[in-house]
């Protein structure tokens, strides 16, 4: 059997081949006072990336590849998109980052240009083995990179739990996959759907099921999965925690979203409860540890996994409702989109401040407005939507969560609503304990002098700035990413 | 043979990786035990081959890809474990605990 | 198929005998006291499970799972012993001291995985024995339908190549770096 | 420009064949479809101040005034458009959209409920602003002030012009941060940003069920604009009669933590941590109204869906009116005791909305605002005179501040309900209750008119009479702030004749004629006449209210401040001890002096004062229990023990988190067994 490639189709993907191999080329010839070259060369390549997807876009015809398995429709493009953008946006943060601190810099950007491939990759993948080659791009190089700063301990240590844990969810992600196979004798995620149908009884199908979910709630640290985000949170750089607790965390709902609703359909009751039950831990447990937490980044870590949380709702409310699901994936991507935004927006800031106070404890933040109120009204907008509270971004992936929900209707998904709600109202309460720290302490301590955050650093924080204010007001932006998503779950 | 002979032995040896890495101080050790689950996994996806029989080999392919990927991440395992090593002088886990709460 | 059936066939025996190696060696991989040993049973499992991929009809993945484990990450795993000076010889504390936790949960999940195993497929016979699938067909999967994840495959490879090196490899000292590029 | 105009004008029109001549409306012409302009200035506004105003004279209040002085002409020539003939009009832009189902879009409905309340929130703010030009002047950041407060003034006019459900949020969630901002404005001072912090969540626990509220309503009816939900509600749609009640409910929850009811009342008291202005404009005129506001919007849903929801609203606004208007009795500082009063007669707005009365509650709305922000300004001219807000520093600022004092009068009158504009709203809100049925919720409410006319007799003795007990020599405020006072003084003295029962004003109509401009009637029971009996009822206990207040705090310098300082009524005659033994032996020098002497001081001492003694320590020590036992134990101890209960979980699971990999990896594993494990035998 002879298969035809689609060049266009995949273009975006080789760009940042071609993109990767320039960097490491360059990192070879280029003398060390010239390696930022591999940054500027990998912002670029990225950038080129996106304008193919454009064509794409405007194209809008989906292109099928290798009898189904490689996809590419509105839905792998707006993820494409997403995937694309938010890794530019952690270049811009790398750029200075990597550089002031002596790290290897083309290695790094190699390195996070494979993870993005392989986002790239699994938001087009439809079976089994190309999505599990996917992911394990898109981890492996993480594991590496969130041991960057090598002599430090704390990095160690995050770089082996986040590994320890990795590879523990691959193999029992693996031992699901595997059963789904011997039972279906289908990788494919359209050939999967239709011989799983009516099976939701089989318990070895429910163990497959079950195992392929823990696989995925490793990668978008849902509780009881999650104890390496926070450590592993901390203890990385922190362009690569931004990335982690964005790229990473979309492509493991990416993952989950194809291959529950596309793999999985006929057997929602397997996957939807338990899905209920890890949003509500996710949103309880994480929500309650990040109340007691002094450190910002280690905050944020429960932050994403609670907010990780609040994604998993609308998802479980129409699996465990029997509702239509196309508004559920709408709203799952929508909040992905929006909380990309927001939380990349957090860590820039986090980057900044980290460089006035020297610390990453929120108490060397007191006061931080008054001395620097441009930064204070930053961190403002960003917590502030992170919270919720409109007319930043936040508010509107909050409202699509809770709308789907609404739709959905039934008992648990009632239960699962008061949850969320419960849950919104604790969250506002440590974002605005960061804000109010900010604001209204008094200064202690030392600060660095003020120094001008770098051109990329500063673009970056512009980018999402603008994003999360446009999407607060103009909401249609993100419905896009939103109706791109309906269109794949209605099958069209 | 029964295919389910295959399974159980298979399932043996994931329940033996999960224990070495839940007991193993040291980091290749846990490694080890690492790659007995995945070995399990091909087991699964080769003995599942040989009763579906497909026209493309899937179970087989499959269990070529976990291979490479294992091999790739025993290369990432071990280069953590050199770089926690030079650090502190020791490869065992429980040894690091900075961070926490 | 009955137990008689069952052992009537001399293949099963050769499955008992190579599995029954394989559960040894694998437990031993998890309880020896010596690294080196742990490492070495590794081997024996992977040979057996190798001879097991020949009974199922996959000759092809048995060799490349010789050739890769027991020829190349074998010496990896031994060469990373050796150099982190992990005492070689006998060694209590190899494993921590909370066993009973670990060992329950351990067989929790075996006893779940084998029930869903011989509920879904209890039956079910092999039937074709020894006829290895034509490595021709793995060749043109790969190198057809499965491209993409073969090409992607091997970026996974050299992106653990390469941070690999970066990572495990000794930072020099500014001095001994100003030395070098002086050179 | 997308407008929706059309489709809304034939909703409009069908409503009016239907079932109404009452919808009469012409479309407001140019100054309807440019009053957008009113939701943006105040924002250009902050923009500009934040930019330029460091540098101008008044640092950037010069700004903040002209924009709302030109929103001014806007809803001045609006609202006598509406008395005459009436204006609807709706201009939307969309901004987005949830697929092919549900529209986002921002814009302004133009109609007689959103008209009142443009020209009261730019009239009002634009007097507050100029009042605080001057209140303000060599305070510290003076230009973040009049930054957050033209945000205030942008976002609450974002709110009132809202033309759906959505932009509603938008504002109602501006106004909270800017109210946020500026409690917590003399963020030197730990107590204030504490108190800014206990308003943020008291109201953000509360708007969760505004949003879900929103939500609900939203998806039954299928858009968030208030005209098809209204006309839905009208028409008593299925899909909305099926949630009704929840929706109701849920709305009614944000409603009541934005109107500071019971038990949400809890943040506005010390909300008044803010500057004077602040508390005069959002704690009294216009932020604290938007639940009300909300009630008034969305009232066709209570009025023909969701009547169960009404009993609920009933009962907190009546527990609000009279429970929270008792705690004014004991407080000391005088923004507190006017926070307390805002509150008893936002209970008074939310139960006449709830029994029906939509014209009353939105007309006593109307005439509180200008009475109580000329309080409120009335009391930040004597604490800019005495710098401190008690009144037991005050006392004699009558000679020295005569135009405070005189504006202080009209709008202490206007409150209490004795002949001022707050007597004719008050007393339609009663006629409202008396129409209704509710007896006793009437009773209470008379009962209300007492103890806000007692406390205001109170108020009013401790700071103009008696002798000044303060430091310096108060003096009176310099111009820029009695102006404002006097201007205010006008309106709540008159507002009340906008709508006397039959009256109608030449060129301005009425205030029921003014809200009746809406897309569905409002099925209003307006009192046709006076009801002269309930009227003169209100007026009675009213007058009795001041009489008893005035005779225990009338100007007996030397013990004012005493009676004042009883705490429980059983003690009360006690602490008086010595005044009883002087009376006694006047008693008995009279008694000796002539029968008649004696049998006139004998009643004086025993009987009179008697009686007022007991009403006011029994009214006294009611304030008192309510406030300790209640407020500050029960409703505050409630939050506080939430608050503890989280935090304390919150250390619980934080301790999971133990640093060792294996454990973390055991508790992965385990999490799969126990999944698996609950699917096997649970499911």
């Amino acid at each position: 059997m002879t298969f035809q490639i689609d060049y266009l189709a995949i273009a975006p993907e080789l760009i940042v081949v071609a993109t990767m191999v320039t960097v490491l080329a360059l990192d070879l010839i280029l003398p060390r006072p010239k390696k930022y070259w591999t940054a500027t060369v990998a912002v670029a390549g990225t950038a080129l990336a996106l304008v193919p997807l454009a064509f794409l876009v405007f194209d809008g015809e989906v292109r099928s590849m290798f009898d189904g398995s490689y996809v590419v429709d509105e839905f792998a493009l707006v993820l494409k998109g997403l995937f694309l953008v938010a890794a530019y946006i952690v270049f811009l943060m790398s750029h200075n980052y990597i550089e002031s601190e002596r790290y290897y810099q083309g290695e790094y950007y190699f390195l996070l240009l494979s993870s993005v491939l392989g986002s790239l990759v699994m938001a087009s993948s439809r079976d089994l083995i190309t999505l599990f080659i996917g992911i394990e791009l898109v981890t492996g190089p993480l594991y590496m990179l969130a041991g960057w700063r090598k002599g430090d301990v704390k990095s160690n240590e995050a770089s082996m739990k986040y590994f320890i844990l990795g590879i523990l969810s691959t193999a029992i992600l693996l031992y699901g996959m595997s059963f789904l196979y011997g039972l279906t004798g289908e990788i494919t995620f359209s050939g999967l759907a239709e011989a799983t149908a009516g099976m939701a009884d089989e318990p070895a199908l429910i163990l497959a099921v079950l195992f392929v979910i823990v696989g995925f709630g490793f990668k978008i640290s849902a509780v009881p999965f999650h104890f390496w985000a926070p450590d592993a949170y901390e203890g990385a750089p922190t362009p690569i925690t931004a990335y982690l607790s964005v790229n990473s965390k979309a492509a493991g709902f990416v993952a989950m979203l194809a291959v529950m609703y596309l793999a999985l359909p006929g057997v929602a009751e397997i996957w939807a409860p338990a899905l209920w039950l890890l949003a509500a831990l996710s949103m309880t447990i994480a929500n309650l540890a990040a109340l007691r937490q002094t450190n910002i980044v280690r905050l944020l870590a429960y932050s994403s996994v609670a907010q990780a949380g609040f994604m998993l709702v609308p998802f479980a409310a129409a699996g465990v409702a029997g509702a239509d699901i196309q508004e559920a994936f709408a709203a799952t991507v929508i909040y992905l989109v929006i909380y990309a935004v927001m939380n990349l927006g957090a860590f820039a800031v986090v980057i900044v401040a980290a460089r006035r106070t020297r610390s990453g404890e929120l108490s060397a933040w007191s006061g931080l407005a008054r001395v620097d109120p441009k930064l204070g009204v930053l961190v403002a907008i960003f917590f502030f939507s992170l919270a919720g509270i409109p007319p930043l971004a936040g508010w509107f992936a909050k409202f699509a969560m809770f709308r789907s929900v609404m739709i959905a209707g039934g008992a648990a998904t009632v239960v699962l609503a008061a949850i969320a709600t419960i849950n919104a109202v604790i969250a506002l309460y440590y974002y605005a304990k960061v804000v109010k720290t900010v604001w209204l302490d008094d200064p202690i301590g030392e600060l660095a002098d003020e120094v001008e955050p770098v051109g990329s650093l500063r673009l970056a924080l512009g980018i999402t700035v603008v994003l999360t204010v446009a999407i607060g007001f103009f909401p249609s932006l993100a419905t896009f990413a939103g109706d791109a998503a309906r269109v794949i779950a209605s099958g069209g | 043979m029964l295919l389910s002979q295959f399974l159980v032995l298979a399932a043996a040896l994931f329940a033996f990786g999960i224990y070495g890495l839940l007991v193993r101080r040291n980091m290749v050790l846990i490694l080890l035990s690492v790659e007995l689950m995945l070995n399990a996994v091909n087991i699964n996806l080769i003995a599942f081959e040989s009763v579906l029989v497909s026209s493309e080999a899937i179970g087989q392919v499959f269990a070529i890809f976990v291979i490479t990927v294992a091999a790739a991440e025993v290369g990432i395992g071990l280069a953590i474990v050199l770089m926690i090593f030079r650090n502190r002088k020791s490869a065992n886990v429980d040894d690091l605990s900075l961070m926490r709460w | 198929m009955t137990f008689v059936d069952w052992v009537s066939a001399p293949v099963n025996w050769a499955f008992t005998i190579i599995g029954l190696a394989v559960l040894v060696s694998g437990f031993r991989v998890v309880t020896a006291n010596n690294v080196v040993h742990a490492a070495l049973y590794l081997v024996g499992a992977l040979a057996g499970t190798a001879g097991l991929f020949l009974m199922l009809s996959a000759e092809f993945v048995a060799w490349v799972l010789v050739l890769v484990y027991i020829g190349a990450v074998i010496v990896l795993f031994l060469f990373g012993i050796m150099i982190t000076r992990a005492p070689t010889g006998l060694d209590e504390g190899l494993s921590s001291d909370h066993k009973v936790l670990p060992a329950v949960l351990a067989l929790a999940m075996f006893l779940m995985m084998a029930w869903a195993s011989l509920d879904a497929f209890g039956a079910q016979v092999i039937a074709s024995t020894g006829e290895p699938v034509p490595t021709e067909i793995l060749g043109e999967a790969l190198l057809g339908r499965f491209l993409i994840p073969f090409e992607i495959v091997s970026f996974v490879l050299l992106a653990a190549l390469i941070g690999g090196i970066t990572l495990a490899r000794r930072d020099l000292s500014p001095a001994e770096e100003e030395e070098r590029s002086a050179v | 420009m997308v407008a929706s105009l059309s489709a809304l004008y034939n909703l409009a029109i069908l409503a009016a064949e239907d079932v109404s001549e009452e919808v009469l409306a012409g479309d407001g012409g140019w100054w309807a479809d440019t009053a957008g302009i009113m939701l943006i200035l105040p924002f250009v506004a902050f923009a500009l101040i934040l930019i330029f105003g460091k540098k101008l004279k008044h640092k950037g209040g010069e700004i903040a005034v002209a924009a709302l002085a030109i929103n001014l002409v806007w809803a001045t020539v609006l609202l006598l458009m509406n008395a005459n003939g009436g204006v609807l009009d709706q201009t939307t832009f969309e901004i987005g959209r949830i697929g092919s189902g549900l529209v986002f879009e921002l814009g302004w409905v133009v109609d007689g409920l959103s008209i009142l309340m443009f020209f009261l929130v730019n009239f009002v703010g634009l007097l507050v602003f100029v009042y605080a030009l001057g209140y303000m002047k060599g305070d510290v950041r003076v230009d973040w002030f009049f930054a957050a407060f033209s945000l205030f003034a942008g976002a609450m006019l974002i709110l009132v012009g809202a033309p759906n459900l959505v932009q509603l949020i938008i504002g109602w969630e501006g106004v909270g941060l800017a109210s946020y901002f500026l409690i917590g404005f003399y963020w030197e001072d730990i107590t204030n940003v504490k108190a800014g912090n206990k308003a943020f969540l008291t109201n953000k626990v509360a708007d969760v069920g505004l949003i879900l509220g929103a939500i609900l309503v939203g998806v039954a009816v299928g858009s968030w604009d208030f005209g098809a939900i209204d006309f839905a509600a009208f028409e008593g749609a299925p899909e909305l009669a099926a949630v009704a009640s929840v929706g109701g409910l849920l709305l009614f929850l944000g409603a009541i933590g934005k109107s500071a009811q019971f038990p949400f009342h809890i943040w506005l008291p010390d909300a008044m941590a803010g500057p004077t202005p602040v508390s005069a404009l959002m704690h009294a005129a216009t932020m604290v109204t938007a639940g009300v506001y909300l009630m008034a919007r969305m009232f066709p849903l209570f009025q023909y869906l969701a009547q169960n929801v009404r009993i609920v609203m009933i009962v907190i606004g009546t527990i609000t009116l009279f429970g929270i208007g008792l705690l004014a009795i004991v407080a000391d500082d005088i923004k507190k005791v006017l926070a307390y009063s805002t509150v008893s007669q936002l209970g008074y707005m939310m139960t006449a909305i709830a029994a029906g009365g939509y014209t009353a509650g939105m007309f006593h709305l109307l005439t509180h605002a200008t009475f109580k922000a000329l309080l409120f300004l009335g009391a930040g001219s004597v604490i800019h005179s005495v710098h401190s807000n008690n009144m037991s520093d005050m006392g004699g600022l009558r000679k020295f501040m005569p135009t405070t004092y005189w504006t202080w009068i009209v709008g202490a009158l206007a409150l209490s309900g004795i002949g001022l504009s707050g007597f004719w709203s008050k007393d339609e809100i009663l006629a409202v209750m008396g129409e209704k049925g509710l007896s006793i919720v009437l009773w209470i409410s008379i009962a209300g008119a007492f103890v806000t006319a007692f406390y205001m007799a109170r108020a009013t003795s401790l700071i103009f009479f008696g002798t000044y007990k303060g430091e310096g020599t108060p003096h009176e405020s310099p111009r820029i702030l009695t102006v404002p006072l006097v201007i205010l003084a006008v309106p709540a003295a008159l507002a009340g004749f906008l709508n006397i029962p039959g009256l109608s004003i030449p060129g301005l109509g009425n205030v029921t004629e003014w809200l009746a401009v809406r897309l569905v009637p409002m099925g209003d029971p307006h009192a046709v006449a006076i009801n002269f009996g309930l009227a003169g009822i209100g007026l009675g206990v009213a007058i009795l209210g001041a009489v008893v207040g005035w005779l225990i705090y009338h100007p007996d310098a030397e013990t004012q401040l005493e009676r004042d300082s009883f705490e429980i009524p059983v003690l009360y005659p006690l602490l008086r001890r010595k005044y009883y033994i002087d009376d006694l032996a006047l008693g008995i020098v009279a008694f000796v002096k002539g029968p008649l002497a004696r049998f006139v001081d004998w009643t004086n001492t025993y009987v009179l004062d008697g009686i007022v003694n007991g009403v006011g320590g029994l009214v006294k020590g009611l304030g008192v229990f309510v406030y300790d036992t209640l407020d500050q134990r029960g409703v505050d101890g409630v939050f506080n023990g939430l608050s503890a209960a989280t935090d304390g979980a919150g250390s619980v699971v934080r301790r999971w988190q133990s640093g060792r990999i294996q454990q973390y990896a055991a508790s992965f594993v385990a999490g799969v067994l126990i999944l698996v494990a609950l699917f096997v035998f649970v499911i």
